[in-house]
């Protein structure tokens, strides 16, 4: 697929580029600066599209404009009675033709782009990750390993990652611009797709289909990294021990609080498949709170004090016990502190 | 207000017309209940495999329903030109409808 | 009925004038006011929109008001303003185009108006009664089913009421163009806009069920327990998606082929040119019609239908650019070689050129199923959408109101409001919506409460909100535009654009029986026929005679009032069963109506020969 | 009055129902509103097709269907339509009283058929706690089937109502076309039936 349009693509690019530096579009978040298989090859189809209907409007406007200038009614002509002409083949058929050509030169790329994303025949070669959308958090168990991760997806840059895709509730879209195009997370049926990162770094991924008030805040970020830190983290999450107990104090009370307010019946620290809330095992490494807000302690006790004011229609709200400021800020520094690896986000972004 | 017609005659040409179309009706119809005996008999004596059953059953029905629109409702009249047009749009429009909701939601 | 008129009469007969009447003009007249009253609405929710989305993380409205605003916004527009408004041009002028004295079933289409009108109050009552719907105009199940309170239900019996108002209009239209035509108005030499009336009734004939079993279907599950969409008892949510696809896509052709068709009429009008290649137009528009049942599912590329379905339907949604290239074009060579007047009505036509082909071209785009997975549900489909509907089918319906108001209403609309109105609209237009592309490509979905900072959306957001602020100043001009004309207006002649159709061969506005004498139509464009062999008057096909007419009737306004309270009954039946009186009462009435009107003859009444005569032409 | 003499005219015309532009408008109005109706029942028949092994365990159509009931209401149904094939018979010959006869086995006949139908479906409620509510399958099945019903009841209640209302007044220009549109409904929904006990009941039987 790579490469079927050699020239107009890099000058496709350099202008796409051009766009971004003129601060048109975040990088890792753009789909005009493709970084993974799936954005590339939506790319390919938007730069043939584009340089196709550029061709249509050009011709339309250039007849256009000659009808305006050249056939307006002019001083002197009020009885003008200009001919009346029923039409002419020849010309109609131009018009008819010359479209289907421009048809077809779009559809048969996009034919078989289509089978191409859609091919899953290898699957069970790859990285499998399950993943599940809820309102509004998204949850990703590796299969064949023993953990999960919730809102931060790690991938290997350079392989094929099959995500089988459910949903726990409502139908949620997942897409990464810059790595690959969307697909419906539905109730009812796995959906798999794949995706591959070129590049390592942090991208940001969005739930693309209204899912209630906080639809848009729906966010999770897919972390590229080389396939020897992806291997060393598996490694690192592999050995966790949900039992361990922090180091300082406040962490200490922050884990008593924890599960004193019985936090634990629906998150899970440790490997834990079926989720109700997101799981916290690698908390401290994410790179965001709640799916978007910085991962500061005052936004995470901010956070545990009222949901509901941060995303709304939550299903977190009113499932626990009120907590005090101190409460939340002890587990805010306990769960701050669950950093089982190396790799995260920041060293993945460089 | 008003009083009743059907002192009026109507000529003795129209009626033989009227009389023929009703015997054709009334063949149409020993036919499709013929047909509907068919369908029953095949799925109630179980004879066949389901691979044919389906497709036979299916167009049965197909015959039969053209006996009922051609016939009974004279899409094959003069002047039908119109109705049989739309009732063959609509007919596109729920075959499309059909297959669809048959094929492709699958799970 | 000119304005003039009806200062004079009192204003409670003029009501119940209005109330009764199923003279299609009239009727037109209330499509228009309650199109247009909607239209307002639908556009200060537009407002509110981008009022919220005017920054990063705005906070003027909450998440839940704003999904109810969108949702609201998207509803209001396509059914209770575009489509009424272009029902009520339909109504105005089809029947003059053709030379009928009135519709097919005129009682029908009274019945059909307020069946819109009471539908549209009802959804638009949920805002009173404990909330909007808040799932989208495209309601997906389950979210539309687990969605709280009682909005999607006020979706659900608001739609439902207003769609079968809709569905009979479509039939009323179709059997007035096959029985009424006057003689000699074969179907090869009706004007485009009746041709695009026609097949646009078709479309909703075959579109409009679909959506009714789709409502059928969410309100069993929302209010009786059904399991269409419930996944826990085997029920499939994307029946719903198919059902509602199955009726939205043919749904947009609805909303822009009597545009279309207007264009075209008004192109032919302004160029002083015969419409070119007028048989490939006709053509064309079938074909597009034809063609818009066969691709609702580019709308559901990313549903996971699997790569044959996907294909197979970007193959079909591509191959519409086909006929509507050979309408841009024609209508570029319709004017190519003529003499071209440019005012108001031509403006906006002219405007729709450009406007629309973008709208297209990213409409094909949008049809090569793997880029979609990119553009969809972004800002990029918004901004498709918007260029389509709002440079295709607002800029029609503006186009349209500017070229029949004299006829509609008996004066012409003020000239220098309406340049000044068509300039900043469409400077505001493409502020507000052409950034959207861009926007969508960098990341930013659609319906989204809110957007974060430093994600580089902040600038083309303001633009956009900057830009419907302008369009928001082009509606206010044109409304003052339509009260200055009322009040001191320039009287209309009865063909105040050198006019080619039957329409300009009436008064303006034309007596309510249309036609003194049916006009005898001796080939394409009647009137320019006649013009051009001397005579400037159409020949009568018949003899001054008595002229039959259908009586007013209260009736479908009760009708539709019962249906209402119905609706209204079986909302709130859900939270106590005493609400099933009002279910009884309404449909009661409902049923009673139309028993009256099975049992009641009504022969209609006749104008007399003598009394045609003492009027003046 | 004028409109007596011309819907009452000395000798009726070969098609009363569409002798006069009302009767025409009312001819072509029905059969498009039957196009739309096609469209309505496809939709419904689509979700039938795609909900019906979606049994949540419940019992599914070979536990539930037993042909012979069906096979009778097919008879009634189809009997029904012949029978008002003889009303409009005579409707044309101008033989209003034998018209009115025909029409009234007709109402007979469908209102048979109605009763087997409320019976069928009391006999699954009660006696397999088939409802509704109980899987995707039941909302479907009972949704298709009693939007057909639904039909059913409408249509003899514009028959009762139009044989009462005329049983007076006989036939004439005025009320030929809305006996005939009410003959092609009734046909239709004879088709829609043929539909129902193929792939409903007969498919759903076939395993
Ligand atoms: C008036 C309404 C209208 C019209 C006319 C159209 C016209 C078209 N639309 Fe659009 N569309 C909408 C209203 C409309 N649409 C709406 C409301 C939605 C969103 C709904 C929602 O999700 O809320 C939507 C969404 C939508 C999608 C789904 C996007 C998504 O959600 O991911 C797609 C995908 O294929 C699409 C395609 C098209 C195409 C191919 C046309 C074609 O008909 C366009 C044809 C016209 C041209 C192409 C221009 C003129 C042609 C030439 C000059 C000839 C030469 C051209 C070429 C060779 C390219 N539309
Ligand atoms: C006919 C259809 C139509 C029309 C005309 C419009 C017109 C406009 N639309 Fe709309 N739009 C839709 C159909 C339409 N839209 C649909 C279907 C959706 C999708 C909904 C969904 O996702 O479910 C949508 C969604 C939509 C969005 C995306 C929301 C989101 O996804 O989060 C936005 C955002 O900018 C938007 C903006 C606008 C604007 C600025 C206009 C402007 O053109 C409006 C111009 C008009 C005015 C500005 C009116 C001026 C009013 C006054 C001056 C007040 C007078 C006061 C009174 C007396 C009452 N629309
Ligand atoms: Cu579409």
């Amino acid at each position: 697929m790579r490469g079927w349009m050699g020239k107009f693509k890099s000058l496709f690019l350099l202008s796409a580029l051009a766009l971004v530096l003129a601060g048109c579009g975040k990088e890792n978040l753009t789909a005009l600066v493709p970084k993974g298989y799936g954005a590339e090859s939506s790319m390919n189809l938007i730069i043939l599209s584009t340089i196709i209907m550029l061709f249509v409007f050009v011709v339309v406007i250039l007849v256009y404009v000659i009808v305006l200038i050249r056939f307006r009614r002019k001083k002197g002509q009020e009885n003008y009675i200009p001919k009346q002409v029923e039409g002419n083949k020849t010309l109609e058929t131009v018009w008819t033709i010359i479209p289907i050509i421009l048809v077809l030169i779009l559809a048969v790329p996009t034919v078989a782009a289509t089978f191409d994303l859609a091919d899953d025949s290898n699957a069970s070669e790859h990285i499998n990750v399950d993943v599940t959308g809820n309102q509004y958090w998204w949850h990703f168990d590796y299969a064949g390993e023993e953990f999960q991760t919730s809102q931060d997806l790690y991938i290997p840059t350079g392989e094929k990652v099959y995500l089988n895709m459910l949903s726990s509730d409502v139908i949620h879209s997942l897409w990464i611009p810059s790595i690959s195009g969307k697909m419906d997370v539905n109730p009812e049926n796995v959906n798999t797709m794949y995706i591959e990162a070129y590049e390592e770094g942090v991208y940001w991924g969005k739930c693309a289909e209204l899912c209630g008030p906080s639809h848009s805040l729906m966010d999770f970020k897919v972390i590229a990294v080389s396939p020897e830190e992806y291997d060393q983290w598996v490694e690192d999450m592999q050995s966790v021990d949900p039992e361990a107990e922090p180091q300082d104090a406040v962490a200490q009370d922050g884990k008593a609080a924890f599960e004193e307010n019985s936090c634990m019946s629906c998150h899970a620290i440790g490997s834990s498949p079926a989720a109700v809330g997101p799981n916290l095992t690698n908390f401290g490494d994410r790179s965001k709170i709640a799916g978007f807000l910085d991962p500061t302690k005052k936004n995470l006790v901010d956070w545990l004090m009222d949901p509901e004011s941060i995303k709304p229609g939550n299903k977190m709200t009113g499932n626990y016990p009120e907590l005090s400021e101190d409460e939340a800020s002890s587990i805010a520094e306990y769960l701050m502190q669950l950093q089982p690896s190396e790799i995260t986000p920041e060293s993945a972004g460089k | 207000m008003t009083e009743n017609t059907s002192t009026n005659k109507i000529n003795s040409f129209q009626k033989q017309k009227n009389k023929d179309e009703m015997k054709k009706q009334v063949i149409t119809f020993v036919l499709m209940i013929a047909f509907t005996i068919v369908a029953f008999a095949i799925v109630g004596t179980g004879i066949m495999q389901k691979m044919f059953v389906i497709p036979l059953l299916l167009i049965l029905a197909l015959v039969q329903v053209g006996f009922q629109f051609y016939y009974f409702m004279h899409l094959k009249d003069k002047g039908h030109e119109m109705p049989a047009t739309m009732i063959y749009g609509g007919m596109w429009a729920a075959l499309l409808t059909i297959v669809t909701l048959s094929v492709i939601a699958w799970w | 009925m000119s304005i003039a008129a009806t200062q004079k009469r009192g204003f409670g007969t003029v009501l119940w004038d209005y109330l009764t009447t199923v003279d299609h003009k009239k009727i037109a007249h209330l499509y228009l006011f309650g199109g247009g009253f909607f239209f307002l609405l639908g556009g200060l929710e537009a407002l509110f929109i981008r009022i919220q989305l005017i920054t990063p993380e705005n906070d003027f409205l909450s998440a839940g008001l704003y999904n109810e605003m969108i949702t609201m916004h998207g509803t209001t527009m396509i059914f209770l303003a575009a489509m009424p408004l272009l029902l009520g041009l339909m109504n105005a002028v089809m029947p003059l185009q053709i030379g009928a004295r009135d519709v097919a079933f005129p009682f029908l289409n009274s019945l059909g108006l307020w069946l819109f009108m009471f539908g549209g109050i009802l959804l638009n009552l949920s805002w009173f009664l404990g909330g909007a719907p808040d799932s989208g105009w495209t309601s997906y199940a389950p979210l539309s089913i687990q969605s709280p309170g009682h909005g999607v239900d006020f979706y659900v019996l608001g739609l439902q009421i207003a769609g079968a108002g809709t569905l009979i209009g479509g039939i009323n239209f179709l059997a007035t163009v096959v029985t009424m035509r006057a003689p000699g108005m074969t179907y090869m030499r009706m004007p485009l806009f009746t041709w695009a009336t026609f097949i646009t009734s078709v479309l909703i004939l075959f579109a409009f069920p679909a959506l009714t079993v789709g409502l059928f279907l969410l309100m069993f599950d929302r209010m009786f327990g059904s399991a269409f969409f419930d996944v826990a008892l085997g029920g499939n949510t994307i029946i719903w998606q198919h059902l509602f696809w199955i009726f939205g896509h043919p749904e947009v052709y609805i909303l822009i082929l009597p545009a279309f068709g207007l264009f075209s009429d008004i192109f032919s009008t302004f160029s002083r040119k015969r419409l070119f290649g007028y048989t490939a137009m006709v053509f064309a528009t079938m074909l597009i019609a034809f063609l818009g049942f066969m691709v609702w599912a580019h709308h559901m590329f990313t549903v996971g239908l699997g790569p044959v379905a996907n294909s197979i339907f970007a193959i079909a949604t591509m191959a519409i650019a086909v006929p509507t290239g050979i309408k841009i074009f024609n209508w570029l060579a319709t004017m190519w070689g003529g003499s071209i007047k440019i005012n108001s009505a031509m403006l906006w036509s002219l405007g729709f050129i450009p406007t629309f082909t973008i709208g297209g071209m990213t409409g094909v785009m949008l049809g090569s199923s793997v880029a979609d997975y990119q553009y969809h549900d972004t800002y990029f489909v918004v901004a498709h959408f918007h260029y389509v509907i709002v440079g295709g089918t607002v800029f029609g319906i503006l186009a349209g109101l500017h070229y029949w108001w004299p006829k509609m209403f008996g004066r012409i609309l003020h000239e220098g409001m309406g340049k000044f109105t068509f300039w900043v609209f469409m400077i505001g237009f493409h502020l507000t919506f052409f950034i959207q592309h861009f926007l969508g490509l960098m990341g930013m979905p659609r319906r989204y409460w809110v957007f974060l900072e430093d994600q580089g959306l902040d600038l083309g957001n303001l633009i956009s909100t900057i830009g419907a602020f302008l369009m928001a100043i082009a509606v206010i001009v044109f409304l003052y535009n339509v009260v200055h004309t009322a009040i001191k207006g320039d009287k209309a002649p009865a063909d105040p654009y050198d006019g080619r159709t039957l329409e300009w061969t009436t008064a303006s506005p034309p007596a309510h029986y249309n036609f003194k004498q049916l006009p005898l139509v001796r080939g394409l464009d009647p009137l320019w026929i006649e013009k051009t062999e001397g005579k400037g008057k159409m020949t009568p096909a018949e003899p001054l005679g008595d002229i039959h007419m259908p009586n007013g009737s209260i009736l479908p306004f009760i009708m539709s009032l019962g249906f209402f309270i119905a609706g209204i009954g079986f909302i709130f039946q859900v939270d106590h069963s005493a609400w099933l009186i009002a279910v009884y009462v309404g449909m009661a009435i409902a049923i009673g109506c139309m028993l009256i009107r099975s049992l009641k003859d009504d022969h209609g009444h006749h104008i007399h020969k003598e009394e045609l005569e003492r009027e003046a032409d | 009055m004028s409109q007596d003499h011309s819907l009452n005219p000395e000798t009726m015309p070969a098609e009363p129902e569409k002798a006069t532009l009302e009767g025409k408008n009312k001819f072509f109005g029905l059969w498009f509103f039957l196009g739309g109706e096609t469209v309505l029942f496809a939709s419904l028949f689509g979700t039938y097709l795609a909900l019906k092994n979606s049994t949540a365990g419940g019992p599914t159509s070979n536990d539930l269907f037993g042909l012979e009931l069906v096979f009778l209401m097919t008879i009634l149904l189809l009997t029904s339509s012949l029978t008002s094939v003889y009303a409009m018979y005579h409707m044309k010959n101008n033989e209003f009283k034998k018209m009115q006869l025909w029409l009234g086995i007709t109402a007979l006949l469908g209102l048979g058929f109605l009763a087997c139908e409320i019976y069928e479906f009391a006999h699954y409620i009660t006696d397999y706690g088939f409802t509704f509510r109980s899987s995707a399958f039941g909302s479907a099945f009972y949704t298709l089937v009693s939007f057909h019903g639904g039909h059913v009841i409408f249509g003899l209640s514009w028959l009762i109502a139009l044989m009462v209302r005329n049983a007076k007044r006989g036939l004439n220009l005025y009320n030929a076309p809305k006996f005939n549109t009410f003959s092609l409904y009734w046909h239709f929904i004879d088709v829609v039936w043929v539909f129902i006990f193929t792939v409903v009941y007969l498919m759903g039987k076939v395993v």
